[in-house]
This record gives C-alpha cells, structure tokens and sequence, in this order.
C-alpha cells in the first residue's frame, strides 16, 4: 500500500520570553491510505503540535518548524506557500477538536459552517452545498437534517456537535482526518456513539485517521498502529497488538498500568508514573523519561536512547533495548499484562 | 558519548528531580513587571511620564518666569521671542511654565480622579457584581440614572455646595466618571463569582468581603488598570471641558486643558498657545495609553507561558 | 462494612430546580435520596449534565435545596446558624473538577493552601508556615513550591495543590468533584491513589463524582448511577458491575473502552441512541424511556421508585417489578 | 422668443441686492413687544417700523408722519401715514394702542413693560394696581394716537422706535396666540423687509416688502442671516466669503483679516467694576478709588483687549449721548474724573482707607467675571495688575453670565465686572441706573442726594436745567465710585467693499442695514 | 415575552421618573433666576412672569403639574425661547444632532473597527502601533482644537468645504469627521483587545482547518464575535452621540440638540432642561434595548430571557 504521509524528523519550537521551547524533537512516522494511527502520551508531549504541523496550523510567532520534512500525497507540505496550503486544508486533510464546545463558531448556523468548507473548495452553487451538507449530517447520524442545518451550535448537544464538526471536515472527502482528542469532552455513551461513527465512516470513505488521545481504551478501539510521544519526542511505535500485548518502553509500561481495569476485583493499587514530565524548555539530557523510570540506568540520564527494532515496524527508543542491558530482570511486567 | 556496560545498571527513579520547576520564581507583580520592561513602547511611555513629572514639579522652578507673570509688553509672542521657549498667551505670561504649572493641575487631577474613580468603582462594581440579583439590579438602574442627569448640573450644584476649587473640580470629576468603572467591575465580579476559585473559597467559609478583597477584586485589576489608564486622560479631558465653560481651576492657575481652551480663541494668530498644551495632553494620553496596553498584557495570565 | 457504619451524611428527597428565566424550571436533581456512611467512599455517575455537581455542591453548602433534607451527623445542614456553618465548612470540603480554574491565578500556593487556616483561625505565624509545608508534602510537591504561582504547575500537580487546600483544614468529609476528569490517564492514577491513601490515613469520607466507572469503580465502595436528576441505580461497586439491573448502567458500562484490543474490538456495545434530554420540563414519567430499549406503557405515566432488587441493591426500573 | 438671450447677454453683470450676515443665534422671541435681546431688537427693526425709525444714525418719522408735543412736554399727538400691513390692510392708531396695552398687560407679562412706564397709568396698570382703560392712550381717529406722559420725557421720539411700541393687530395676536411670530408664515409686518424663511436654530432670510411706504429708499432685495453663534466661526466665514460682513472684530481677527475694510462704531456701552458698597471693606470709599485708579486702562485695551476702546473716567460715554447743546456731547461738557495708572495716588489711597479700616492686611477679594474665555482673560489682567501696583489679591469668580446678573441683583459679590449699554440717547439712559429705587443698581449705592438730583432732572422740562442737573448727579457719582469705569466700548465691524450704505444706528451694538446696498460685488 | 418587555418598560419608567425628578430639583438649587438679563426686569413684572410660568406655587405643586404634562408627553414652554415649546425645540433639533450622530457613529464604526481589526491582526507590530497612535493622537487634542483647526484649514485657507452650518453633504462632513474621532479611537481600542481574545478562540483554528484565507477568516468568523463585546458598550454611546454635542454644534452652527445641554442648565430653563433629560433618559433606554435586541440577532446564544436568569 502506498504512504499517504510521511513525516520525517520534524523539530517545532516555540520562542517564549524564557526562551525555546522545543515541543517536538525530531518526529517521524508514516501513514498508509485508509489507515488509522493513533498519537498517544501524556498531556505536553507535543501530539497536537505534531498534528497541527501537518496541516500547518502552528501559530507564528511564536511557533515555527526549525527542521522536517512532511511529504503528505507527494508533495512537500512544508514547501507550499499559503495560499496552497489553504487549498490543501479542507479538502485533502479535515480536522477535529478536542472540544466540539468552543471549536464551532458560536454566531454562525452549523450549516454554513459546513457549507463554507464546500464552496471554498469545489465549484458548486449555494443550492448543491446545501443538499450536500445535509447529506453530510445524514452520513454523521444527525436525524432532520435539513431542520438542524438552520441551527446554530448551541442548540446542538455535545454530541451532536462532535459531529457536525466531523462532517464538516469530512464534507469534502478529505484523505486523512486528523482528530485531536475527538471524544476527551464527551461522555462515555457519546464517546462509543462517535468512536463507532469514526470506524464507520473510516471504512465508508477509506480516510486515514490520525487520532490523537491520552486514553488507550479509545485506541484499542480504533487504531490500527499507535506511536506513543514523551516529551516531544517518539518513545515508542508499532501495531496496536505490539503496543498492548508488548510494549518495550517503560512509559507505556505506565501508561497500561496506571488505567484501572473494570474486570479487575479488588481495589488494588494503581501503578501510576510518579512526578511530572520535563518542562520542554529545557529538556534534560539523556533520556527524558529517565526521571520517572522505574528501570533508569545511568545512561539514561546522559545519553539519549536510539531506536531499536522490536519486530517489524515495532519501534522503541530505550536503552533496555540495548544488548547490554539484556540482564536487567524486569518483574512489574508480569503483573500488568 | 562513550556507551559502556558499567552504564546499564538500574538505578530507578528520581521524582524530585522531575518535578523541579527550571523556570525561574517570580511573584505575580514581578512576572508583570519583566514583561512590560520587554514592551519597548510601554518603557518610553513610561519614562516619558516621568520626565514629565519631573518637569511639573521643578520645571517651573528651574525658569526665571513665574507662571502668573504678565508683561502686557510681551503678549501673544511666538515661541523662542524674548527668551520664552513656547512662547506667550494673551496677556504675556511665559507658556513654556504654564504649561508644566499645568501638568502639575493636570497630572494630578489626572491622577487624583482616577483613584478616586477606582475606589468608588471597585467598592461599588463589586459590591454589585458580588451581591447579584436584585441588589445588583437596583444598583445599575442608579448608575444609569446618574449617567442620565446632566453632569453639568451635578458639578455646578456640587461647585456650589464645596466652593471652587482643585477639590472641588477632582470631586466632581471623580463622581461623574465613575460610573463606567463600576459598569466593568461589576461586569467582572459577575463572572468571577462563578468561578471555581471562588466557590472553593466559599466552601473553606470565606465570608463575602474576604472573597471581594481577595478573589474578585485582584482578579479583575488587569482590565481595571487598563480603565485607568483611560480614566487619567478622561480626567484631564473632563477639567479641560470644566475650563472651557469656565468651571476649572481658578485662574491665573492653568491646567492643560485650560491652556487648550483659553489658545483656541487665538488659534489662527498665536497657534502655539493652542499647540503646545494640545500636544502635552496628546503625548501624555498616549503615554497612558501605551502603558495601559502595555499592563493588560503584562497583567493577562493567558499571555503568560 | 459500610452497612455497619452510622451513616455520617444523610440526604433526604433532595431536590434543586433552578429558574431559568421565562418561567422554566430545571429540575437539575430531582428526589435524590441516599446516605454515606462514615469512611464510606461512594461514587456518583452520570452523564455531563444529571446532576452530579449539583448533588455534590448542595450537600456542602454551596446551594439551597429546593426541597428535602441533608443531615450530617443526625443535623440538618441548612438550620445551621452562621457560626455551626462555619464549622460545618470545615467538616465539609471540596475538591474541584477544573485544576485550571479552582486555584485563584494571583495568590501563591503557599496562600492558597493558608487560605482555610487564616479563615478558621487554625494556625498562625511560624505554626501555619509549618503546616502548609506539611500540607504540600502530604500531597507530593515539595516546600519550595510554596512561593510559586498556580500557572507554573502541571494539570496534576494543581490537582494536589487543590487537595491540599482541602485538607488544610482537616475536614471529616469531602466532595471530590470529577477530581480527573480533566487529568491525562497516567496523572489521574496518581490523584486516586493519593486520595485513597489520604482516606486511610485520616478516616476521610468522600463523595467521589465521575463519569468514568472504570475509576469510580475503583475508589468506590458504593456507586450511585444518576441519570437526568435521578438516582437510577444505587449498590456496591462490585456488585454494581457484575449484575447491573438498570439498562442504563448496563449502556453505561459497555461504553467503557477497555485498553485491551482484542477484548475492544470484539466487543458488543450496547450503544444508546439519541442524546440525553433536557431537564427542563422533563418528560413525565420514567426519563430514560425515550433512549430505553426496554421501554414500556408503564414508562411514559409512572415514574419509576428506588427499589431494593437484592440485599443492598437498589434500582429504579419498572422492568424489575414485573 | 428668440431675441431674448441676446438682450440680457449684452445688459451689464447687475449686482444681486443680497447681503448675508450672521443673526448670532436663535432668537428667544421676535414677539416684538416681548423680545429683550438687542439682536432680536435688530432683526425685528427689518420687518417692522415704528411711529419713528433710524436713518443714517438719525431718528425720522416713519409709521408717523408728524407729531405735535404739548408745552409742557407730556402729551405727544402723533398723525399717522398711509402705511399697509403686509396683508395688505392699513395700519390704524388702534394697532398702537393694542400693542402698548398688550406690552403692559399683566397677565401676559412682557419684559419691558417699564419702558412704557412713563405713560399716565402704565405702571399701575402693569403692576395690578390700575385697569386698563386708565392707561393714557387716547385714539382719536384712525389716523390719530395721543399719549399722555408723567413728565417731560424729552427723548419720547426715540422710544417710540423701540420695539415693545410696535404697532400690533389684535386680530393677528389672537389667531396665533403663543405661535405669534413664531414661524415665518405667522408673520404679519409693516416693515421695510418681509420674514421669508425661519428655519429655527439654523437661518432666517428676509425679502424686501415692496409695499414699504419708503420702498424706493430700499435697495436690498433680500437678507441672509444664519445663526452662527461661535464669534471665530462667524469671521471664518467672512474670510471664506459666506457672509459679506461680519460683527464684533477681535485683536486676533482684526490682525487676521484679509477681506474687505474694518469699520469701527461707537456701540454707546461703559465698562467698569461693579464695588458692593455693603462689602465691610469695599464700602471704603478710599479702597474703591484705589482700585479705580490702580489699573492701566491703555495697556490693557491695547495689548489684552486689542478692540478699538477708549479708556473710561467717567459712567456716560463720550460719543452718542449730546448734551443739552446738541453740538456737543454730554462728555464733553462734563470731562473725566480721574487718571489712568495713577498708582502714587492708588497707592496713598489703598493705605489711607486701610487705616481708616484699621487693617493691616488686604484680604483676598472674590472678582466675579464672565466665565467664558475673554471674560476670564480680562478678569486675569485686572487681577494681575491690583497685585503688582497696589498688593491687593483677588480671587476670580468666574460664572456665566445669567448666574453673574443674578448675583449682581442680590448684591451678592465683591467685585464684579459689568457693563451698560444706553437704551436712548440721553444720559438719563445711564444715570437713572443708580438711584436707590433701580432695578439695576448692583453696587446698592444709595445717596439722597443723588436720588433727589435725578428725581429732579428727570421732571425738568427745561433742557438746559436738566443737563446741569445730570452733571450734577454724574460729579456724586464719581465721587462716590460705587462703580469704577474702565472703558467705553467701539466695535470693530469687517464690512466687504462692495457693501454701501452701512450705517450706525443710533444707540446699540448693531449696524443699520436697511438702506445697504451692493455695488461693484460682480466685477 | 410579554412580561418580559413589560417589565423592562417598568424599569425604564421608573428610571426616567427619578431622573426626571432628580433634575427638576436639582435645578432649583442652582443659582440663577430664569428670568434675568442684562437689563434688569422690574420687580413688578418679575412677579407677573413668575405667574405666568406657574413659579409663585409651592415646589411640590409645580412638581406635580410637571409630572402630569409630562404623563401625556408635554415637556411645557421654555422659559428661554418664549413662543416654542420644549417638544418643538426637540422636534427641530433632535434629527439632524441625529443625522449628524448617525453619520459620525457609521464613520466612527467603520474606522475604529478598521483599526481596531488592523491593530489586532498585526498585534504588537509596526501597523498596531501606527493605529493605536492615529487613534489616540486624534483623540487627545480637544474636540473644539480639531474642528476650529479643521475649519479654518478646509474651510477658509483652502475653501474644499464649507465653514459652517447644516445644509448641504458638504456641509456635514468637517462636523461627522470632529465627532466621529473620539469614536474612533475608542472603538479602536475595544475592537483590538476583543480581536485579540477572539483570536485565539478554537473556531478560528478550526476556520483555518477548513482552509479559509486570513480574509475569509476575520471577515466570517473573527469580526462577528469580536464586535459583541462592543455592542454592549455601544448603547450609551449612541445616545450621547445621537442627542448632541455641545462643542461640535456650536463650532458649526449645527442647529442640534447639543448646545441645550449647557445653554439651558446656564439659562435657568428649567423646563427645558428637564425636557430634554427626559427625552435623553428615554433614548438611552431605547439605544440599550436596541443593543440588547441587536446582540441578540448577532449572538444566537443571547436570548433575552436568558439574560434576565
Ligand atoms: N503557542 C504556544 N506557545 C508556546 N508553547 C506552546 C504553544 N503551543 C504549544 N506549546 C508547547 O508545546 C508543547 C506541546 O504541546 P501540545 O499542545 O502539542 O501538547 P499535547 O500533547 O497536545 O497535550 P494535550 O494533551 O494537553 O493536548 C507543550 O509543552 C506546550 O507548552
Ligand atoms: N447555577 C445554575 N443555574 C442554572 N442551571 C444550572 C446551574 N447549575 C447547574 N445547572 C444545570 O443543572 C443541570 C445539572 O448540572 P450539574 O453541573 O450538576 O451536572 P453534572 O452532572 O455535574 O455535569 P458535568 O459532568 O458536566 O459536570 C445542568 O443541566 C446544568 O445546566
Ligand atoms: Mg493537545
Ligand atoms: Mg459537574
């Protein structure tokens, strides 16, 4: 299968009064037609400047890409200038938000909103892209459409709105959809309802889905490959079952445990990951999870992990990888998965 | 870097080093005050207020003319004639002492009815926006009542009540220019009063004037500075207008505004008379303009990083 | 054990409607009746909007009941005069959902924390100085953290700083309002177990509200399934997920996802149609029955009672009466 | 049809009888027995004509065509000319009669009343104490009106000009009732010019009434006259030619001025400082002497003021008002009382009085003004200048001037700046001002003497007698100095070239511009 | 609805009364005498006028034959102007100090929102600067100094316009220009701070997800929301400036409202005062009705009811 995207070292800061912070620190991964990867890690890590460098969105001042390629359907996106980019957003990649609450513009009926992304992008008149957008509601399991096109957001519940804004990046077939934290703001029903809508349409229009989330659950769901970021940077990569049933790098070792599981009985210890990602203003040298890593060697805390191969197209940046470190007994596993 | 075994050794975590904060403490007027020294404009204005203040109170003192001096030999001369370096009014007096005589006025009217202003506003906004309801209904319909009877009427009556006067005239201005502060104030207490913070006070017993003066009050200061900035220029406009209908400072004292409007009648003959307190009172509007903006987003935590 | 236990808070058919202008009334809780017994934890579930936060804030204080009654300790907590409810402030505390926005951004932690103590007079100078470094430690950050403002603090580090503030004064009792909710999976771990060790330590009670059951379920003892105002389903947390009775904690606990691919994917969900409905002016009747697939007649006339299905299990469905 | 166009192009450019000059502001009124404002006085003197009018400076009968005056001077017969209202019906005796009595009816309370009060029974008629009929306004004919006076008024011919001695239709008055006068359709005249639009606040423009009985002597065609309150707006509209003349020149204007000649008129006003005689210092009369004679008049007027004014010694002014020889004038006759700047005096003055008082130091006095800017900067000069010669501090008082006539009425100030402008050319006009029964009289000076002297004058029928006595009266006065005279006003008028026939009207700031003319405008 | 409205014309009544009240005595206190002048009027006939005008009765009376003129909308003779009513005088004045209002609010909307949006969208850069300082420079120098300056460049030296008066287009420039300075520096600066807090909202980034250009984006989405914030401070501000302004209008011989503000309180007209309080009184209402009902029809979400919980 052909790669949809590919990104390649891609370094963002932004320049704040205190100095750089380097958000992301040399990312790459690739993305296939029709597939969906989810960018898991904890709050900071740099998920959403990744996504939004893809569809350069970062803000400028004070954000700016210092390095990186990103070569989205073989062109160069980093290359183009604003006013193709602008055609490229919308309709070759669409984009949620975490919060369907204040990311619909409050003063404009849900169907311009979405009718807006139609004209600007493809030649048809008032009349088709009105018929279009209710299509699109349909498609995104708003009943009455033509009724809730008329609407304005807060007359829409939480769910609904998700997916309007669903629909509405998807109104013009885009190839990827980037979702960023899609069902964070949502209730668990609504959650599943839009999760299952997501799969639905993802196999209904074969887009390729980045999603972008700290929770695993809703990964498992939907995702077929997972990269989990640490400080802006990636620590660990592979399929979904690589990722769950063997995971190498301490941090998603973490990240497993600390989620309560519902079949478990008693009332147990959580496992969570002590204290608080580095400030990525100035990242320590080494590994950066060695701070909060159970199985911190001391070359950790000076040099910087490269990547080993698992298995194909299972990745990890830690040096319990290492040959070296083949000794080391690593108990906790056992217990958590 | 040279990788060895010895390197491999498991040594676990360390939480301490994790959590330490690597930006630098900064109290919250601190951070403020760093970053509006990185407002390169705020800066000037600010030195510029400075100098200006310098200059009002020993600029008069620092020239052999005094400022009710007349010389009717001397009348309605052009800047730099005889030694005046701005120049003289109608009945011949130095322009260039009257105007910092009336930067002293005005300065401190300026000031002087801007605090005032934000007392009342604050005690009054945020008793209103504190109590909610009825209360705070109540209130506004008597800002608005007030913003509805002429303020002439009030200031003559209020004139007449205190006698002429500095006092009088920032009094007045203080009681007529309220009433904006107290709309915003109260407008912010309304909002932050549902915030979490202040409930979490609540559930701790806090009582009503501990919330006031701790919660709402410094929350609101970021929007309140950048109204003073505003209420120190409105000041100064409103003695201007007092002088233009003759209820400003008593002559032969002179405030800018009074400088501006005794120059107009001689705005096409003698233009510096008109110019040179017009342009005090733009460079020093500006100055608190800039600082304003300046403060507001020195003071906006979401500005912060 | 809970049932042994005299219950420390005793809510009584407790309603709250709020006047939402044009002469409407939101019945945000309506006829919730419960106890918690002392060193109980019982959890609160429900989608955004039942009610959780308005149960929570009326019973310390923060709202007048419509209607009904809240005991603590055998003493209803609204004839308290000022001086009891100054007191029962400090029995009774909260914790906040938003970390963001329940810390005061201009005053520092150390004064957040102190804020309680210099309010009940509890310790002065060097005395408070101590206990707020102790207070901070309790809760996992360091002294040093006192002097800082509340915008240099991560998402959990604000969290503990907030519970921090509630513990300054040594309450009985504590409503944990969605304490992580808006905290990332590895962060809320830590907050639950920090709030679990606390309770042992010192005997606390809490009321811990949620809409995440896989957590709820761990930190409860009991849970209460809200829905819309109501309590819909009420027992034991283990017994609440082994034999749930209400459809819609049954919906509830499929919506779940479970970090686990093989088990998510080939799942069966019980997926819920529609959204929550309004509570103003709600629907007669049972008000779930519109997103029920079990709805019957009786539903649309007769609002269904808390009923006890077995020992200690309580739900309010018609379908368990046939 | 088609000569035409060749007959009027070979005509000579005639110039458009049109004159444009600023009517100051809204009037209060133009009822003409009610108005009070002397612009009002003016606009009205367009439209409507008295038993006399100004000519050329001069009183002419007018509406009257001669009238006879009894021996001893109180009964005036006037006989009146063919004249037409401007509806084309005749103006009778009983318009006079009407319009005196409605002046001076009290339930419809005019302003100025008392300037019929010389009439037999008019003041006790207005003031509720006597009916109308009693009021000594006699029509014999339709052609014929007597008027029985209380004294020898001798400048009777010119109060008849005034407006509140309009003739009157009582038909008029009752159609209209308060709208009398009130919009341009409402008028009713007899005048050289008729009201053609009134657009309230904003202009009034008036056509020539072509059956004025002295028709021929009007030459304009029509009168533009916007409100344009603002004296700097006025003249930059001179300057930009939207008004061809404009009033009352400042210094600054004056220096300005690129259009057109300036004219300058004596507009019969004395300025001075009003003393409060009641004041527990200023009822010394060395202090008020000492603050008479402390200020230099001459820089003042030529370097603060820069108007064409001359310094004042004395209360009647030098130009309008004749003496009893009508070739000179009554200042003249009289001379001036004291001299400019004379500080040595002021000073010996100011020490003597303060001993008198047993003071050792001069308190702050309050110096009531004007609160607009001239009146400020005048005040300021004065102030000034009391410090530096004589060491007397002053505080201002600055008030608009409604709140500085009404305190002056009630004597409730120090010192105030004031002035008075004659109503008729006789000195009387200015000297009746301090007797102890006028209404005017600020300072609250009272002298029997005084009283007793102008008592006298004003019954005297002999006109010799009675300008001795006046001189009299003025030598108590400046003796006294209740009142310290500072100027006498002279206004500076910019009139473009091509206006002719402009002339001053007699007493009053305006300018006579009912036998203007344009000439030479279109060349 | 009904109730709602209803209770808002309550509120507005009662507003109204007091003001109207508050004035009516308030004039009374301050010194002066209605009937003064240059020339004294004798006391006899003083006596007369005062009788004439209904001021030899008690105050409390005079107050309630106001008070019942007033309930069927006769604000009574002026003192001042002898022969017009106070209804008149605003009748005459009122639309064109509205005219004058309306033209300087639209040149002041649309400049200061220009700028406003200029400065934001260039925030803390050379155009932000430049637009603050236009704004503010325009506004700091007195009103009375820009349109005396104004006239005598335009009008006399140049002669593009004309001096004075309220005729023609032409004429309403100079006097829109003066009065629309202040708005626009004002609306400058409201406009830059809430573009600001706009700026940074979601839906602009999910507008520029959509690939809309800048234009685009501030034209739709940003000004939209920015400008609501402004409408609620707008109310009072157009009725200030649509009932007049006492500088302007008399620098330009404007035959407006504005000049009675000053002219009547110095001319003891009390009626005339507490006319045109009243009429300003009402205005005020009505603007802020206007602005409630406008910020309606711009923010979805406001509904007035909601307003009122
Ligand atoms: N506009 C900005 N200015 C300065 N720093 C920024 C800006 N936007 C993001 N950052 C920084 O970049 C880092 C990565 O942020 P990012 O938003 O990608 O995190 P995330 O993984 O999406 O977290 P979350 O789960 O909270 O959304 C953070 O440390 C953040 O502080
Ligand atoms: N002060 C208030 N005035 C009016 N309505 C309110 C108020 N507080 C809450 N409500 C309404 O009451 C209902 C219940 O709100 P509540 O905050 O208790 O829900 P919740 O279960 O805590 O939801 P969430 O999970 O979103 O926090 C909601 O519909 C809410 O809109
Ligand atoms: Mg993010
Ligand atoms: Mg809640």
């Amino acid at each position: 299968m052909s790669k949809l995207l590919e990104v390649k070292d891609l370094e963002v800061s932004f320049d704040t009064y205190a100095g750089e912070v380097k958000a992301v620190r040399g990312v790459s991964f690739d993305l296939r037609k029709g597939e969906a990867i989810a960018i898991v890690g904890e709050s900071g890590c740099g998920k959403s400047v990744t996504a939004q460098s893809i569809m350069r969105l970062i803000p400028s001042p004070p954000g700016r890409v210092k390095n990186g390629t990103i070569i989205f359907n073989d062109i160069e996106i980093l290359s183009l200038n604003e006013r193709q980019m602008q055609a490229v957003r919308g309709s070759e990649m669409g984009m949620i938000f975490q919060d369907p609450m204040t990311s619909l513009n409050p003063t404009m009926t849900v169907g311009r909103q979405i009718q807006e992304v139609l004209t600007k992008h493809s030649k048809i008149t008032k009349k088709e892209a009105a018929l279009k957008c209710a299509e699109m509601l349909q498609l995104v399991g708003i009943p009455n459409p033509i009724m809730r096109l008329k609407q304005y957001p807060h007359e829409y519940s939480g769910g609904m709105r998700q997916r309007a804004m669903i629909a509405m990046a998807l109104a013009c077939g885009p190839k990827l959809l980037i979702a960023d934290e899609p069902t964070t703001a949502l209730d668990v029903t609504i959650q599943a309802q839009i999760l299952d809508l997501m799969r639905e349409l993802q196999r209904k229009l074969d887009t390729a889905i980045i999603l972008i989330t700290h929770d695993l659950g809703v990964v498992a769901d939907l995702a077929e490959r997972v990269i989990v970021m640490y400080a802006g940077k990636i620590v660990e990569y592979g399929s979904v079952e690589d990722i769950y049933y063997n995971p190498k790098h301490p941090y998603t070792w973490g990240l497993l445990k600390s989620v309560p599981r519902l079949d478990s009985h008693n009332k147990e210890q959580l496992m969570p990951i002590d204290g608080t990602p580095p400030d990525l203003f100035s990242p320590p040298v080494g590994c950066s999870f060695a701070a909060r890593c159970d199985y911190a060697m001391k070359v950790c805390h000076h040099c910087e992990p490269d990547y080993f191969d698992v298995s194909n197209g299972h990745k990890t940046a830690c040096w319990l990888m290492h040959e070296y470190a083949s000794g080391i007994e690593i108990s906790i596993l056992k217990g958590v998965i | 870097m040279e990788i060895s075994r010895e390197d491999f050794v498991v040594i676990g975590k360390n939480i301490e080093q994790s959590q330490v904060l690597v930006r630098p403490s900064m109290t919250y007027f601190q951070d403020a005050w760093r970053r509006l020294k990185y407002n390169k404009a705020a800066l000037l204005a600010l030195v510029f207020l400075v100098l200006l203040t310098v200059m009002a109170v020993f600029g008069p003192m620092m020239y052999s003319y005094s400022y009710s001096d007349q010389d009717l030999s001397m009348v309605d001369k052009a800047p730099g004639i005889g030694g005046h370096i701005f120049g003289t009014d109608s009945l011949g007096r130095d322009l260039f002492v009257r105007i910092w005589v009336g930067a002293r006025i005005s300065l401190f009217i300026g000031i002087a009815g801007a605090v005032i202003e934000f007392f009342i506003g604050i005690v009054y906004g945020g008793i209103a926006g504190y109590l909610g309801g009825y209360a705070d209904e109540v209130m506004m319909r008597i800002v608005d009542i007030l913003f509805t009877i002429p303020n002439l009427v009030i200031v003559i009556l209020l004139i007449m009540v205190m006698g002429p006067g500095l006092h009088t005239i920032i009094i007045a201005i203080a009681l007529t220019n309220w009433l904006g502060m107290a709309r915003l104030v109260r407008g912010q207490t309304l909002q932050l009063r549902e915030q979490e913070f202040v409930l979490a006070a609540r559930t701790l017993g806090a009582d009503g004037k501990r919330i006031i003066m701790k919660h709402l009050i410094p929350n609101t200061i970021g929007p309140i500075i950048v109204r003073l900035t505003f209420a120190i220029p409105g000041a100064i406009f409103t003695e201007a207008f007092l002088s233009f209908i003759g209820l400003g400072v008593p002559a032969p004292l002179a405030s800018w505004g009074s400088l501006a409007a005794a120059g107009q009648r001689t705005l096409t003959t003698s233009p510096w008379q008109t110019f040179f307190p017009a342009l005090f009172i733009s460079l020093a509007m500006l100055s608190f303009n800039i600082i304003g903006d300046g403060l507001r987003d020195a003071l906006d935590p979401r500005l912060r990083k | 054990m809970w049932d042994n236990a005299k219950p420390l808070i005793n809510v009584k058919n407790l309603k709250k409607y709020f006047n939402v202008g044009k002469g409407q009334v939101l019945k945000a809780v309506d006829n919730v009746t419960f106890e918690i017994g002392q060193g109980e934890t019982v959890g609160l579930v429900g989608e955004s909007g039942c009610g959780k936060t308005t149960v929570g804030r009326t019973l310390i204080k923060l709202y007048k009941p419509t209607q009904g009654e809240i005991f603590y300790k055998d003493r209803n907590i609204n004839d308290l005069d000022k001086a009891e409810g100054k007191k029962y402030a400090k029995k009774a505390q909260m914790i906040f959902q938003d970390p963001y926005a329940s810390l005061n951004p201009r005053m520092t932690v150390g004064d957040i924390i102190g804020e309680g103590i210099d309010i009940h007079e509890i310790y002065k100078g060097k005395d408070r100085q101590s206990r707020i470094y102790e207070l901070l430690e309790k809760v996992g950050l360091n002294r040093e953290h006192a002097n800082r403002f509340p915008h240099e603090f991560s998402g959990g580090q604000r969290q503990r700083i907030g519970i921090a503030r509630a513990l300054a004064i040594e309450p009985e009792f504590i409503v944990c309002d969605e304490p992580i909710s808006a905290l990332d999976v590895s962060i809320q771990a830590q907050i639950v177990n920090l709030l679990m060790r606390l309770q042992r330590d010192m005997n606390l009670t809490y009321m811990f509200i949620a809409h995440d059951l896989s957590m709820i379920k761990h930190i409860s003892d009991r849970i209460a399934v809200m829905y819309l105002g109501t309590i819909v389903e009420l027992t034991s947390s283990h017994e609440l997920y082994s034999n749930p009775v209400h459809p819609y904690t049954k919906a509830l606990l499929s919506a779940i996802p479970i970090p686990d691919p093989k088990i998510e994917k080939g799942r069966n969900r019980i997926l819920l149609e529609g959204d929550v409905p309004s509570p103003i002016n709600p629907l007669p009747g049972c008000k779930f029955r519109k997103r029920c697939k079990y709805a019957m007649d009786v539903c649309e006339i007769k609002m269904p009672e808390l009923k006890e299905v077995s020992k200690s299990h309580y739900s309010a469905c018609h379908l368990i009466s046939r | 049809a088609t000569e035409q166009p060749d007959e009027t192009a070979a005509e000579p450019a005639q110039d458009e009888q049109v004159l444009r000059l600023s009517l100051f502001q809204e009037p209060n009124t133009l009822d003409w027995q009610r108005v009070t404002a002397n612009i009002e006085l003016y606009t009205l003197s367009w439209v409507m004509d008295g038993l006399t009018r100004y000519k050329h400076g001069k009183i002419i009968p007018a509406l009257a065509e001669k009238w006879d005056i009894s021996d001893d001077g109180k009964v005036y017969t006037f006989h009146l000319r063919d004249a037409k209202w401007t509806d084309g019906q005749p103006v009778k005796a009983d318009d006079f009669k009407y319009g005196w009595l409605r002046a001076l009816d009290p339930a419809d309370p005019m302003d100025y009343a008392y300037f019929l009060y010389d009439i037999v029974g008019a003041q006790e008629f207005n003031s509720n104490k006597g009916k109308a009929e009693d009021v000594a306004i006699k029509v014999i004919d339709d052609k014929t009106l007597e008027v029985t006076l209380k004294r020898p008024v001798t400048y009777f011919d010119y109060l008849v000009s005034f407006a509140t001695y309009y003739p009157t239709r009582k038909d008029i008055v009752e159609k209209y009732g308060t709208k009398f006068n009130a919009e341009a359709e409402n008028f009713v005249t007899c005048g050289p010019f008729k009201v053609e639009t009134w657009k309230h606040e904003s202009e009034m423009t008036f056509v020539k009434n072509m059956d004025y009985w002295n028709a021929s002597e009007i030459k304009l065609e029509k009168i533009i006259g916007p409100y344009i309150a603002d004296d700097q707006t006025e003249f930059n509209m001179y300057e930009a030619e939207e008004l061809d003349m404009t009033i009352a020149l400042n210094g600054d204007q004056k220096a300005a001025l690129t259009k057109g000649g300036v004219k300058q008129f004596n507009n019969g006003s004395t300025w001075f400082f009003n003393f409060n005689v009641a004041h527990p210092i200023l009822k010394n009369l060395n202090i008020r002497k000492a603050l008479t004679l402390g200020i230099d008049r001459k820089s003042f007027i030529e370097n603060v003021a820069k108007r064409p004014w001359k310094p004042a010694f004395a209360l009647v002014q030098p130009d309008i008002i004749p003496d009893a020889d009508e070739n000179k004038t009554f200042r003249e006759v009289g001379g001036e009382y004291f001299k400019d700047n004379d500080i040595e005096t002021a000073k010996q003055l100011l020490e003597q009085g303060m001993k008198e008082l047993g003071l050792t130091k001069m308190p702050k006095f309050k110096f009531m003004c004007n609160d607009n800017a001239t009146g400020q900067l005048y005040a300021q000069a004065f102030q000034e200048m009391w410090k530096k010669n004589l060491n007397v501090e002053t505080e201002l008082e600055p008030v608009p001037s409604s709140v500085r006539i009404d305190r002056q009425s009630k004597h409730d100030f120090e010192i105030s700046l004031g002035g008075w402008g004659p109503d008729y050319p006789d000195p009387m006009t200015d000297l009746d001002l301090y007797t102890s029964w006028s209404g005017n009289n600020d300072p609250g000076y009272y002298n029997v003497e005084y009283d007793e002297l102008i008592k006298k004058a004003q019954n005297e029928p002999d006109r010799v007698e009675k300008f001795k006595l006046m001189h009299q009266a003025e030598d108590i006065l400046m003796r006294d100095l209740p009142i310290g005279p500072i100027w006498y006003g002279y206004t500076d008028y910019a009139i473009r070239e091509y206006v002719k026939g402009v002339y001053k009207k007699g007493v009053g700031v305006e300018v006579d511009v009912v036998y203007a003319y344009i000439e030479g405008k279109n060349k | 609805m009904v109730k709602y409205i209803g209770k808002k014309l309550l509120y507005a009544f009662i507003t109204i009364w007091i003001v109207v009240s508050a004035t009516f005595f308030m004039m009374q206190a301050i010194p002066g005498d209605p009937f003064m002048n240059e020339k004294r009027v004798i006391p006899e006939i003083k006596e007369n006028l005062r009788k004439y005008y209904g001021l030899d009765k008690p105050l409390h009376e005079q107050y309630f034959i106001y008070m019942k003129n007033l309930m069927t909308g006769k604000l009574g003779m002026s003192f001042q102007y002898k022969n017009r009513t106070v209804n008149e005088i605003i009748t005459n004045g009122f639309p064109i100090s509205a005219s004058l209002g309306m033209r300087a609010l639209i040149v002041g909307l649309i400049a200061g929102i220009s700028l406003g949006v200029i400065a934001a969208l260039n925030h803390n850069k050379g155009w932000d600067r430049f637009s603050i300082f236009v704004a503010i420079i325009g506004v700091s120098i007195p009103g009375f100094v820009i349109a005396a300056l104004l006239q005598w460049v335009l009008g006399v030296k140049l002669r593009v316009l004309p001096v004075a008066q309220w005729k023609s287009f032409a004429h309403t420039i100079m006097p829109t220009f003066s009065l629309s300075l202040g708005l626009i520096a004002n609306l400058a600066r409201f406009m830059r701070s809430s573009m600001l807090d706009v700026v940074g909202q979601d839906y602009i980034k999910t507008a520029k997800a959509k690939g809309l250009s800048p234009f685009e984006i501030v034209w739709r989405h940003q000004l939209r929301n920015a400008i609501l914030p402004v409408i609620t401070i707008l109310g009072p501000w157009i009725a200030v400036i649509i009932t007049g302004t006492f500088v302007i209008e008399t620098v330009f011989a404007i035959p407006g409202l504005g000049k009675f503000y000053v002219q009547s309180i110095n001319m003891q007209d009390y009626t005339l005062i507490t006319g045109i309080t009243a009429f300003f009184g009402s205005i005020l209402v009505l603007m802020n009705m206007f602005v409630d009902i406008a910020y309606g029809l711009i923010d979805p979400r406001i509904r007035i009811s909601k307003r009122s919980s």
